[in-house]
């Protein structure tokens, strides 16, 4: 199947305008050993072929929409409303490039100007980004940034309840630069503290105390933020955050095994041109209609080459669209219902767990999505056992580094009906005998 | 018209989504975690919000409204059976902590993609976890450092990078804690071999080249180059920007690259998306294979996929595994395609950028006088007194075409930089350069036209210096 | 600029589909029967073909883009959920002829829907066959006929059907062999009773009555004009095309109505598609359920779904079960809505239709000064000499909105039917209102801006007569 | 879920505009007693819920995405390109109306008049309205055209392959007429000779002997045409057809439990005042730009009431316009190579399925798509087994009258690979023993 136009006919009439008897003239710069070798790749396949492969594909993999889904651990599974693929799949939208040119690009660059808008409004801060990579990749830039707001310093402080992936994310990111992480309150070497809210593993710490231990420390003060959590919680921007990273992937964007997802970057107004990221601001023409624009492009790689704050490019435009579609349609009410919602099943999910004897849940005090539940057998042996019946249970957390085998993840969302839960009790009540 | 933002659409108690009804009891929370005031999201009804949207689409050019011939970026064609197989339940619903027997098709996809790329580039491995372009080069020149380190090769402080370059090169090596060394183009576009001569020695970490470059030229002397990099101890990365321009023609790998990343969403036809999400998946050879990212997919012995950390591994770049959405899309090409369709699409694309450029190069002269690859430079320069390529650029969105890239590379005054990619029809071709002689000649005549251009667009040229004096980076009606 | 043909954007040998290599041997195929000349479709690549259609949508108007405030056609929102569950794979691949117990889901659907139009419109059965409100009716009528031909009564060849009927009725009752009557309204906008009266006698076989009927309006004497069909021997057909209006506020089958059809592309949200598909299903009451069309579904009492035919069926309108996937559709909206939704929108749309009226009813008098149901007719006679409704129509084009439905009913002078459907906001009406008003001031003093329009569209009003006398009904660049 | 944007506050202000309290004023004139019945209907869900509730009906449902498929009988599995729904997802087009208003209905118009053209290049007919709801309906149809041309003649002939289903349509449809369905060849009081191309079982009949023989008895000739067998067959309009019918399922359709499907219609230029649907013409504007209208509508319902052609409004328009860009898609060479396709996998099939012990192919002479293979046990209970282990090995026939228990109608498509062809073979083989 190719999508080539060119008809023998359009190549002759196009080869003859050039003088050329054969498109392989056009190669010789090429150092002629090299030129046109093997390549072992099998002939093209029509689009019915190539959608049965796929489809087995796709079949051989388990999927969140079969079973009993309480995994989680960075990745979630809640409801996507109908609205956000019909207006992803507008071709006006999704085979779009970089809106460098506003006059042609107004759709893009008004979604992404409301997008930040929203994701302002959640967390509570001046500035919002068009996105990162991911969560991850958005903490990494926040440490950078936080190495250039605080020359000399090169400690980056984490909290105890950052994503283990986020760090080895971390790690490398830093492997470029002089600076190094380390776990716990931050000193006097300390650029910044980062903490998650809620924590990796679910627990909601009181940011307003974190605050001033990192700003008294001289350190900047990072919060990754879950956004639907913040319309439920205080906002990190009320309690005092100078950087707020997130992942958006709960916003209206599938699990998709990962990826793509969204990171989200925001901080006040003070920090602007440390950003790494685009940004859209709103301007006006000559005759006074207001219009949007990709701004601050002097901090970037573009422009600033060595000298950018970052040397990221293509981002997840598409993702913030999503989230923004998402964020609209859930609006201002129901949103934060949601986000209660999760609050309840959770609490309810802990409740009902608990008393299945052989389990505790070990998360104490409140918590959003997610909690400790402590295994009589090791977590991951009783995952296997129920996954094989089609219920996935959570996350066995001795996966990573630090984590006792006993301990389970378990995630619930708007998507977990009470009777799930109580299956999933029943089930662990069964596996555990 | 203008365009209502989402909050002028609002009411109080207006809604999209109703949420569902809650089956449990109310939980407490307690009072100090809880939000004072709500977030100022919009309330506008689902009616309202698809029009929103809707019109919002239709301010935007793309690739599916007309032709795009934007240098650099490969705006080909995006294939609709990409975006079906990447909804499939199966991909758009697995979940990344899923346990590997029961997310076999996920590795395998992942395998065959890493197989296929590593075939047409002449990598031994790939990872796919980059996410775009410039973090796969920021992946290739930290495993390039770790390399060295590795080796107790310390002192080497310094990159390459081409004047010709993308911004992201000179930002990557940065990123990655070197320091930027720009080398020279000599007169036919190619890298001036003694000012790399000048430069190479044992401060040198390695080279970061794109080839075909940004001026849309092969480099003549790419193995001179390349021998001299490897000479002082350097590697060389290839930026795989360009690499629409030569698959199946030539491979990098065999050239004797040592790592490169691909732009799925340029070459391998997955969307830009308005901005993104890409994937910038790094094939790498020999000694650099260990230092890869991952994980990567592999086949064991058993005929099972897995998912293994490569020994020297840099790490981690991306949560989970990469931008798996797109590597489905791209994977979904790679079979459409074929080897030998990839190899028609680089000679098709080669063909319709030397096609264009000699429809237009009397009166937009390419800055270089060769055969180009898959894009071509002109130069603006001989255009009336007072008229810029931008002039020329904005004018040709009044006559519904895209602008080409201007001002880069920066090396060539008053740049244009123009790339048809392979799936537009030649009548497409024509009718552009017709509009560009038609352009060129009211440049002459009445140059206004193309300074006060574009005129239909809901907006005309925004003041961007005003954008940055007085930032409005939220929606003013909002609390 | 004039959007190219499909023809024109051919060229011998461009494709979009591959045909799938074949793993079987060639089979003969006899000489005579082989075609001689191959059928000139067109020759394009997939990006024109997506080009081509994506151009084409931006040329309609449509509920995503504006306002359609059509009187008598319930232009509401289609959901998107509605899209995305008749697309489930479930629905959309499954087999009209897989067993039964194979295809339980449809079935429960099918049943499930039969019964909640049951319950709101007060019919004890309901038949999904009809693929269209115009063969619910002709579906009502072959019902009636039946009936009285089983009972013997056969001298009953005539059909009532009011003045302000849509022209469907009449059309559908001389399909079903009957003579349409005509029976005149009277100054309120009811059916004369009187003039009922004096046509009602053994000849007739029933009405066709639309409440609201197409002026808007509930008929005030609904139960005497009944009673009056009854007595004579009649049966009474309810065109449900304004149930739209009194969803969970009065039940045609409770007030006396024999049988009715609903249109699920007005009332039940179902997207109009540019022209269809529908699905018009039947309800009836009493004797009547019989002869309903079948198959329909029914639960049994070891819990399986059936599909049975009704005793004394008319027979099938339809192969299969109806326009199933409109039906998901329609399903899925009743879901959503629950009974106090669909209650709540009948509300909302009689108040917005009153609510606008009330708006511009000093420059556009409604016909009938009374309150109106969920559309209202306004008639131009009031508007300067020379123009015509028609001509305010097609100026509203100009300002973005499509025009109202004009000149029906036929018994209004000059009408003007607008139905603005609970969809909408209040800011939308207000928005139509003040254009309406500053039209109607420019008819005055512009009355050409008003004859000329529309202005902006790619055409302005194309010649009709032209196509009649010399017709083009097919592309001209084809063979 | 409501999709209702009105507001608390809305309402009060829309009541104060009018002067009511309460919008129950508004209906006052239904008689009392009658409103505000109780409505026992369930409270309305959020679209989660929604969806829920779908997909468990859907996943209550066999579908042809699974299992070997080999089911037909007026419904067939044809390969969709992916641009077909592409196409039809956008709003502009499936939120459109019909389209009265040309000026703002060009998208709609041309892609019908497009339509209207290509199916008449698949029928080599002069002239094709926008749609009816099915096949049989614009059998019936043409029925009813005939009556209208040749008055005094009332009865419809009926060739022997006209499917059972559409034969029920016809005479429903006939019911409201004086007219009758008669099978055999016509007579001297035949308005009309409907035959089937290829017919309900598969065989392709010589149209040119069929077309003389009803146009010798004066009848008009009607073929009913499957518009995918017609790019590879010759046309019905080069062998004489006055009118031709078709079903447009196979062109881009999703099977969707039988519906909705297309009605194709096709006649001459002679008898287009006679034809019954919407019909798309070219005409010009004063401008002289070229435009698409709504034309001949002074035969239509709205303007001409119990003297129309037909009562149909609401058509299937959007079904037109899947038809129209798949046959786009598919292209002069691609469908005429997946019938060629089609036609070949099906003498293959027949060819291994004759050869199965017990088994005998019943249709002689060419066929496409469908033949008819004779079964030593009841087909109904072969074809049940066989289900039962997601194999669909074809139609039993007997469901409807006239036809041997033995026998199976098995439908082959370019979906059906070798294998599937030989696992079928072998299925037989087992289950026949």
């Amino acid at each position: 199947m190719s999508y080539n136009p060119h008809t023998a006919e359009d190549r002759q009439k196009m080869l003859e305008t050039l003088g050329l008897s054969s498109v392989k003239e056009l190669f010789a710069d090429i150092p002629e050993a090299y030129r046109y070798p093997e390549v072992n790749i099998p002939e093209g396949l029509s689009e019915m072929e190539v959608k049965n492969r796929l489809s087995s594909l796709a079949g051989a993999n388990q999927n969140s929409e079969e079973g009993l889904w309480f995994l989680g651990g960075g990745i979630y599974r809640h409801y996507i409303p109908s609205v956000v693929d019909a207006v992803l799949s507008r071709g006006e939208f999704f085979t779009a490039y970089t809106p460098y040119q506003p006059e042609v690009s107004q759709g893009t660059l008004q979604a992404l100007f409301e997008f930040q808008t929203m994701v302002a409004e959640l967390y509570g801060m001046d500035v919002v980004n068009a996105s990162h990579y991911d969560g991850a990749a958005s903490m990494a830039e926040a440490a950078l940034m936080a190495l250039r707001c605080k020359p000399g310093r090169q400690t980056i402080y984490l909290d105890d309840n950052i994503h283990p992936e986020y760090k080895e994310v971390m790690r490398t990111y830093l492997s470029g630069t002089k600076a190094h992480l380390k776990e716990g309150l931050p000193g006097e070497d300390g650029a910044c503290f980062i903490t998650a809210y809620p924590g990796f593993t679910g627990e909601i710490k009181d940011l307003k105390a974190l605050s001033g231990l990192a700003h008294d420390a001289g350190a900047l003060f990072i919060v990754h933020a879950d956004p639907l959590a913040c319309s439920l919680l205080e906002s990190p921007g009320a309690c005092g955050a100078d950087i707020v990273t997130g992942e958006g992937q709960p916003l209206g964007i599938p699990m998709s095994y990962g990826g793509p997802t969204l990171g989200l970057f925001a901080t006040t107004k003070k920090l602007i041109r440390k950003m790494p990221g685009r940004v859209v601001g709103q301007t006006m023409d000559a005759s006074g209609r207001a219009g949007c624009v990709l701004t601050f492009s002097a901090r970037e790689q573009h422009i600033r080459r060595e000298k950018a704050t970052s040397n990221i490019c293509s981002n997840q435009g598409l993702l913030a669209l999503a989230a923004a579609v998402y964020m609209a349609a859930m609006g201002k009410q129901g949103i934060k219902e949601t986000a209660r919602l999760i609050y309840d099943k959770g609490a309810y999910a802990a409740s009902v767990l608990d008393k299945v004897p052989g389990f505790q849940v070990k998360t104490s005090g409140p918590f959003f999505r997610e909690f400790v539940l402590s295994c009589p057998r090791p977590a991951r042996d009783i995952a296997h056992e129920l996954e094989l019946k089609g219920i996935f249970p959570g996350l066995a957390l001795d996966r990573f580094e630090g984590f006792p085998e006993s301990d389970l993840l378990v995630c619930v969302t708007e998507m977990n009906s009470k009777n799930d839960i109580d299956s999933l009790a029943a089930a662990l009540g069964e596996v555990s005998k | 018209s203008k365009v209502s933002s989402l909050w002028e659409l609002s009411s109080p108690g207006r809604r999209v989504v109703q949420t569902p009804s809650s089956d449990v009891p109310k939980a407490e929370l307690p009072a100090q975690l809880a939000r004072k005031e709500d977030a100022d999201l919009p309330e506008v009804s689902e009616l309202d919000l698809i029009r929103h949207y809707t019109r919002l689409s239709t301010l935007n050019y793309s690739i599916d409204t007309r032709f795009y011939p934007l240098g650099s970026c490969t705006m080909k064609y995006n294939p609709r059976i990409n975006e079906q197989t990447a909804r499939m339940a199966g991909f758009a619903a697995s979940h990344p902590y899923t346990p590997v027997q029961m997310v076999q098709g996920n590795l395998e996809l992942m395998y065959s993609l890493q197989q296929g790329l590593g075939e047409l580039s002449g990598f031994d491995s790939v990872s796919l976890q980059p996410a775009a372009g410039a973090q796969g080069e920021l992946t290739g020149v930290l495993m390039i450092k770790k390399y060295h380190q590795s080796r107790g090769d310390t002192g080497r402080t310094h990159f390459l990078i081409p004047d010709s370059a993308h911004g992201t090169n000179p930002a990557s090596v940065a990123m990655a804690g070197f320091t930027a060394l720009e080398v020279s183009s000599d007169k036919r576009g190619n890298i001036d071999l003694d000012h790399l001569k000048s430069l190479c020695d044992s401060s040198i970490a390695g080279i970061m080249i794109t080839n075909p470059n940004t001026l849309g030229l092969f480099e003549e002397n790419i193995l001179e180059v390349l021998q001299t990099v490897h000479d002082c101890g350097g590697l060389v990365y290839g930026d795989g920007a360009n690499l629409n321009a030569i698959m199946g023609i030539v491979k990098p790998g065999e050239l004797g690259f040592d790592v490169m990343h691909f732009n799925l969403h340029k070459t391998f036809s997955t969307p830009h998306g308005g901005g993104g999400p890409g994937a910038g998946p790094v094939g790498a050879g020999g000694a650099l294979r260990d230092f890869l990212p991952g994980p990567i997919a592999t086949l064991s012995s058993n005929g099972q996929y897995e998912l293994v950390q490569p020994k020297k591994s840099i790490g981690r770049l991306k949560t989970f595994y990469g931008n798996f959405g797109v590597l489905v899309r791209a994977y979904t090409y790679l079979l459409s395609q074929g080897g030998s369709g990839l190899r028609e699409s680089s000679e098709n694309a080669v063909l319709s950028a030397n096609y264009l450029m000699g429809l237009v190069k009397d009166i937009l002269p390419p800055w270089y006088d060769r055969a180009c690859m898959h894009e071509f430079v002109s130069s603006g320069e001989n255009l009336p007194d007072g008229i810029h390529t931008m002039d020329l650029a904005k004018r040709l969105i009044d006559y519904g075409f895209h602008p080409p890239t201007v001002y880069f590379p920066l090396i060539v005054p008053e740049a244009l930089m123009v790339e048809p990619t392979e799936t537009e029809s030649v009548e497409t071709l024509d009718a552009f350069a017709a509009v560009l002689r038609e352009i060129v000649k009211e440049s002459k005549v009445n140059p206004e036209l193309l300074h006060d251009a574009p005129h239909q667009e809901l907006v005309s040229r925004l003041d961007e210096v005003m954008a940055v004096r007085k930032p409005i980076l939220k929606n003013p009606k909002s609390s």
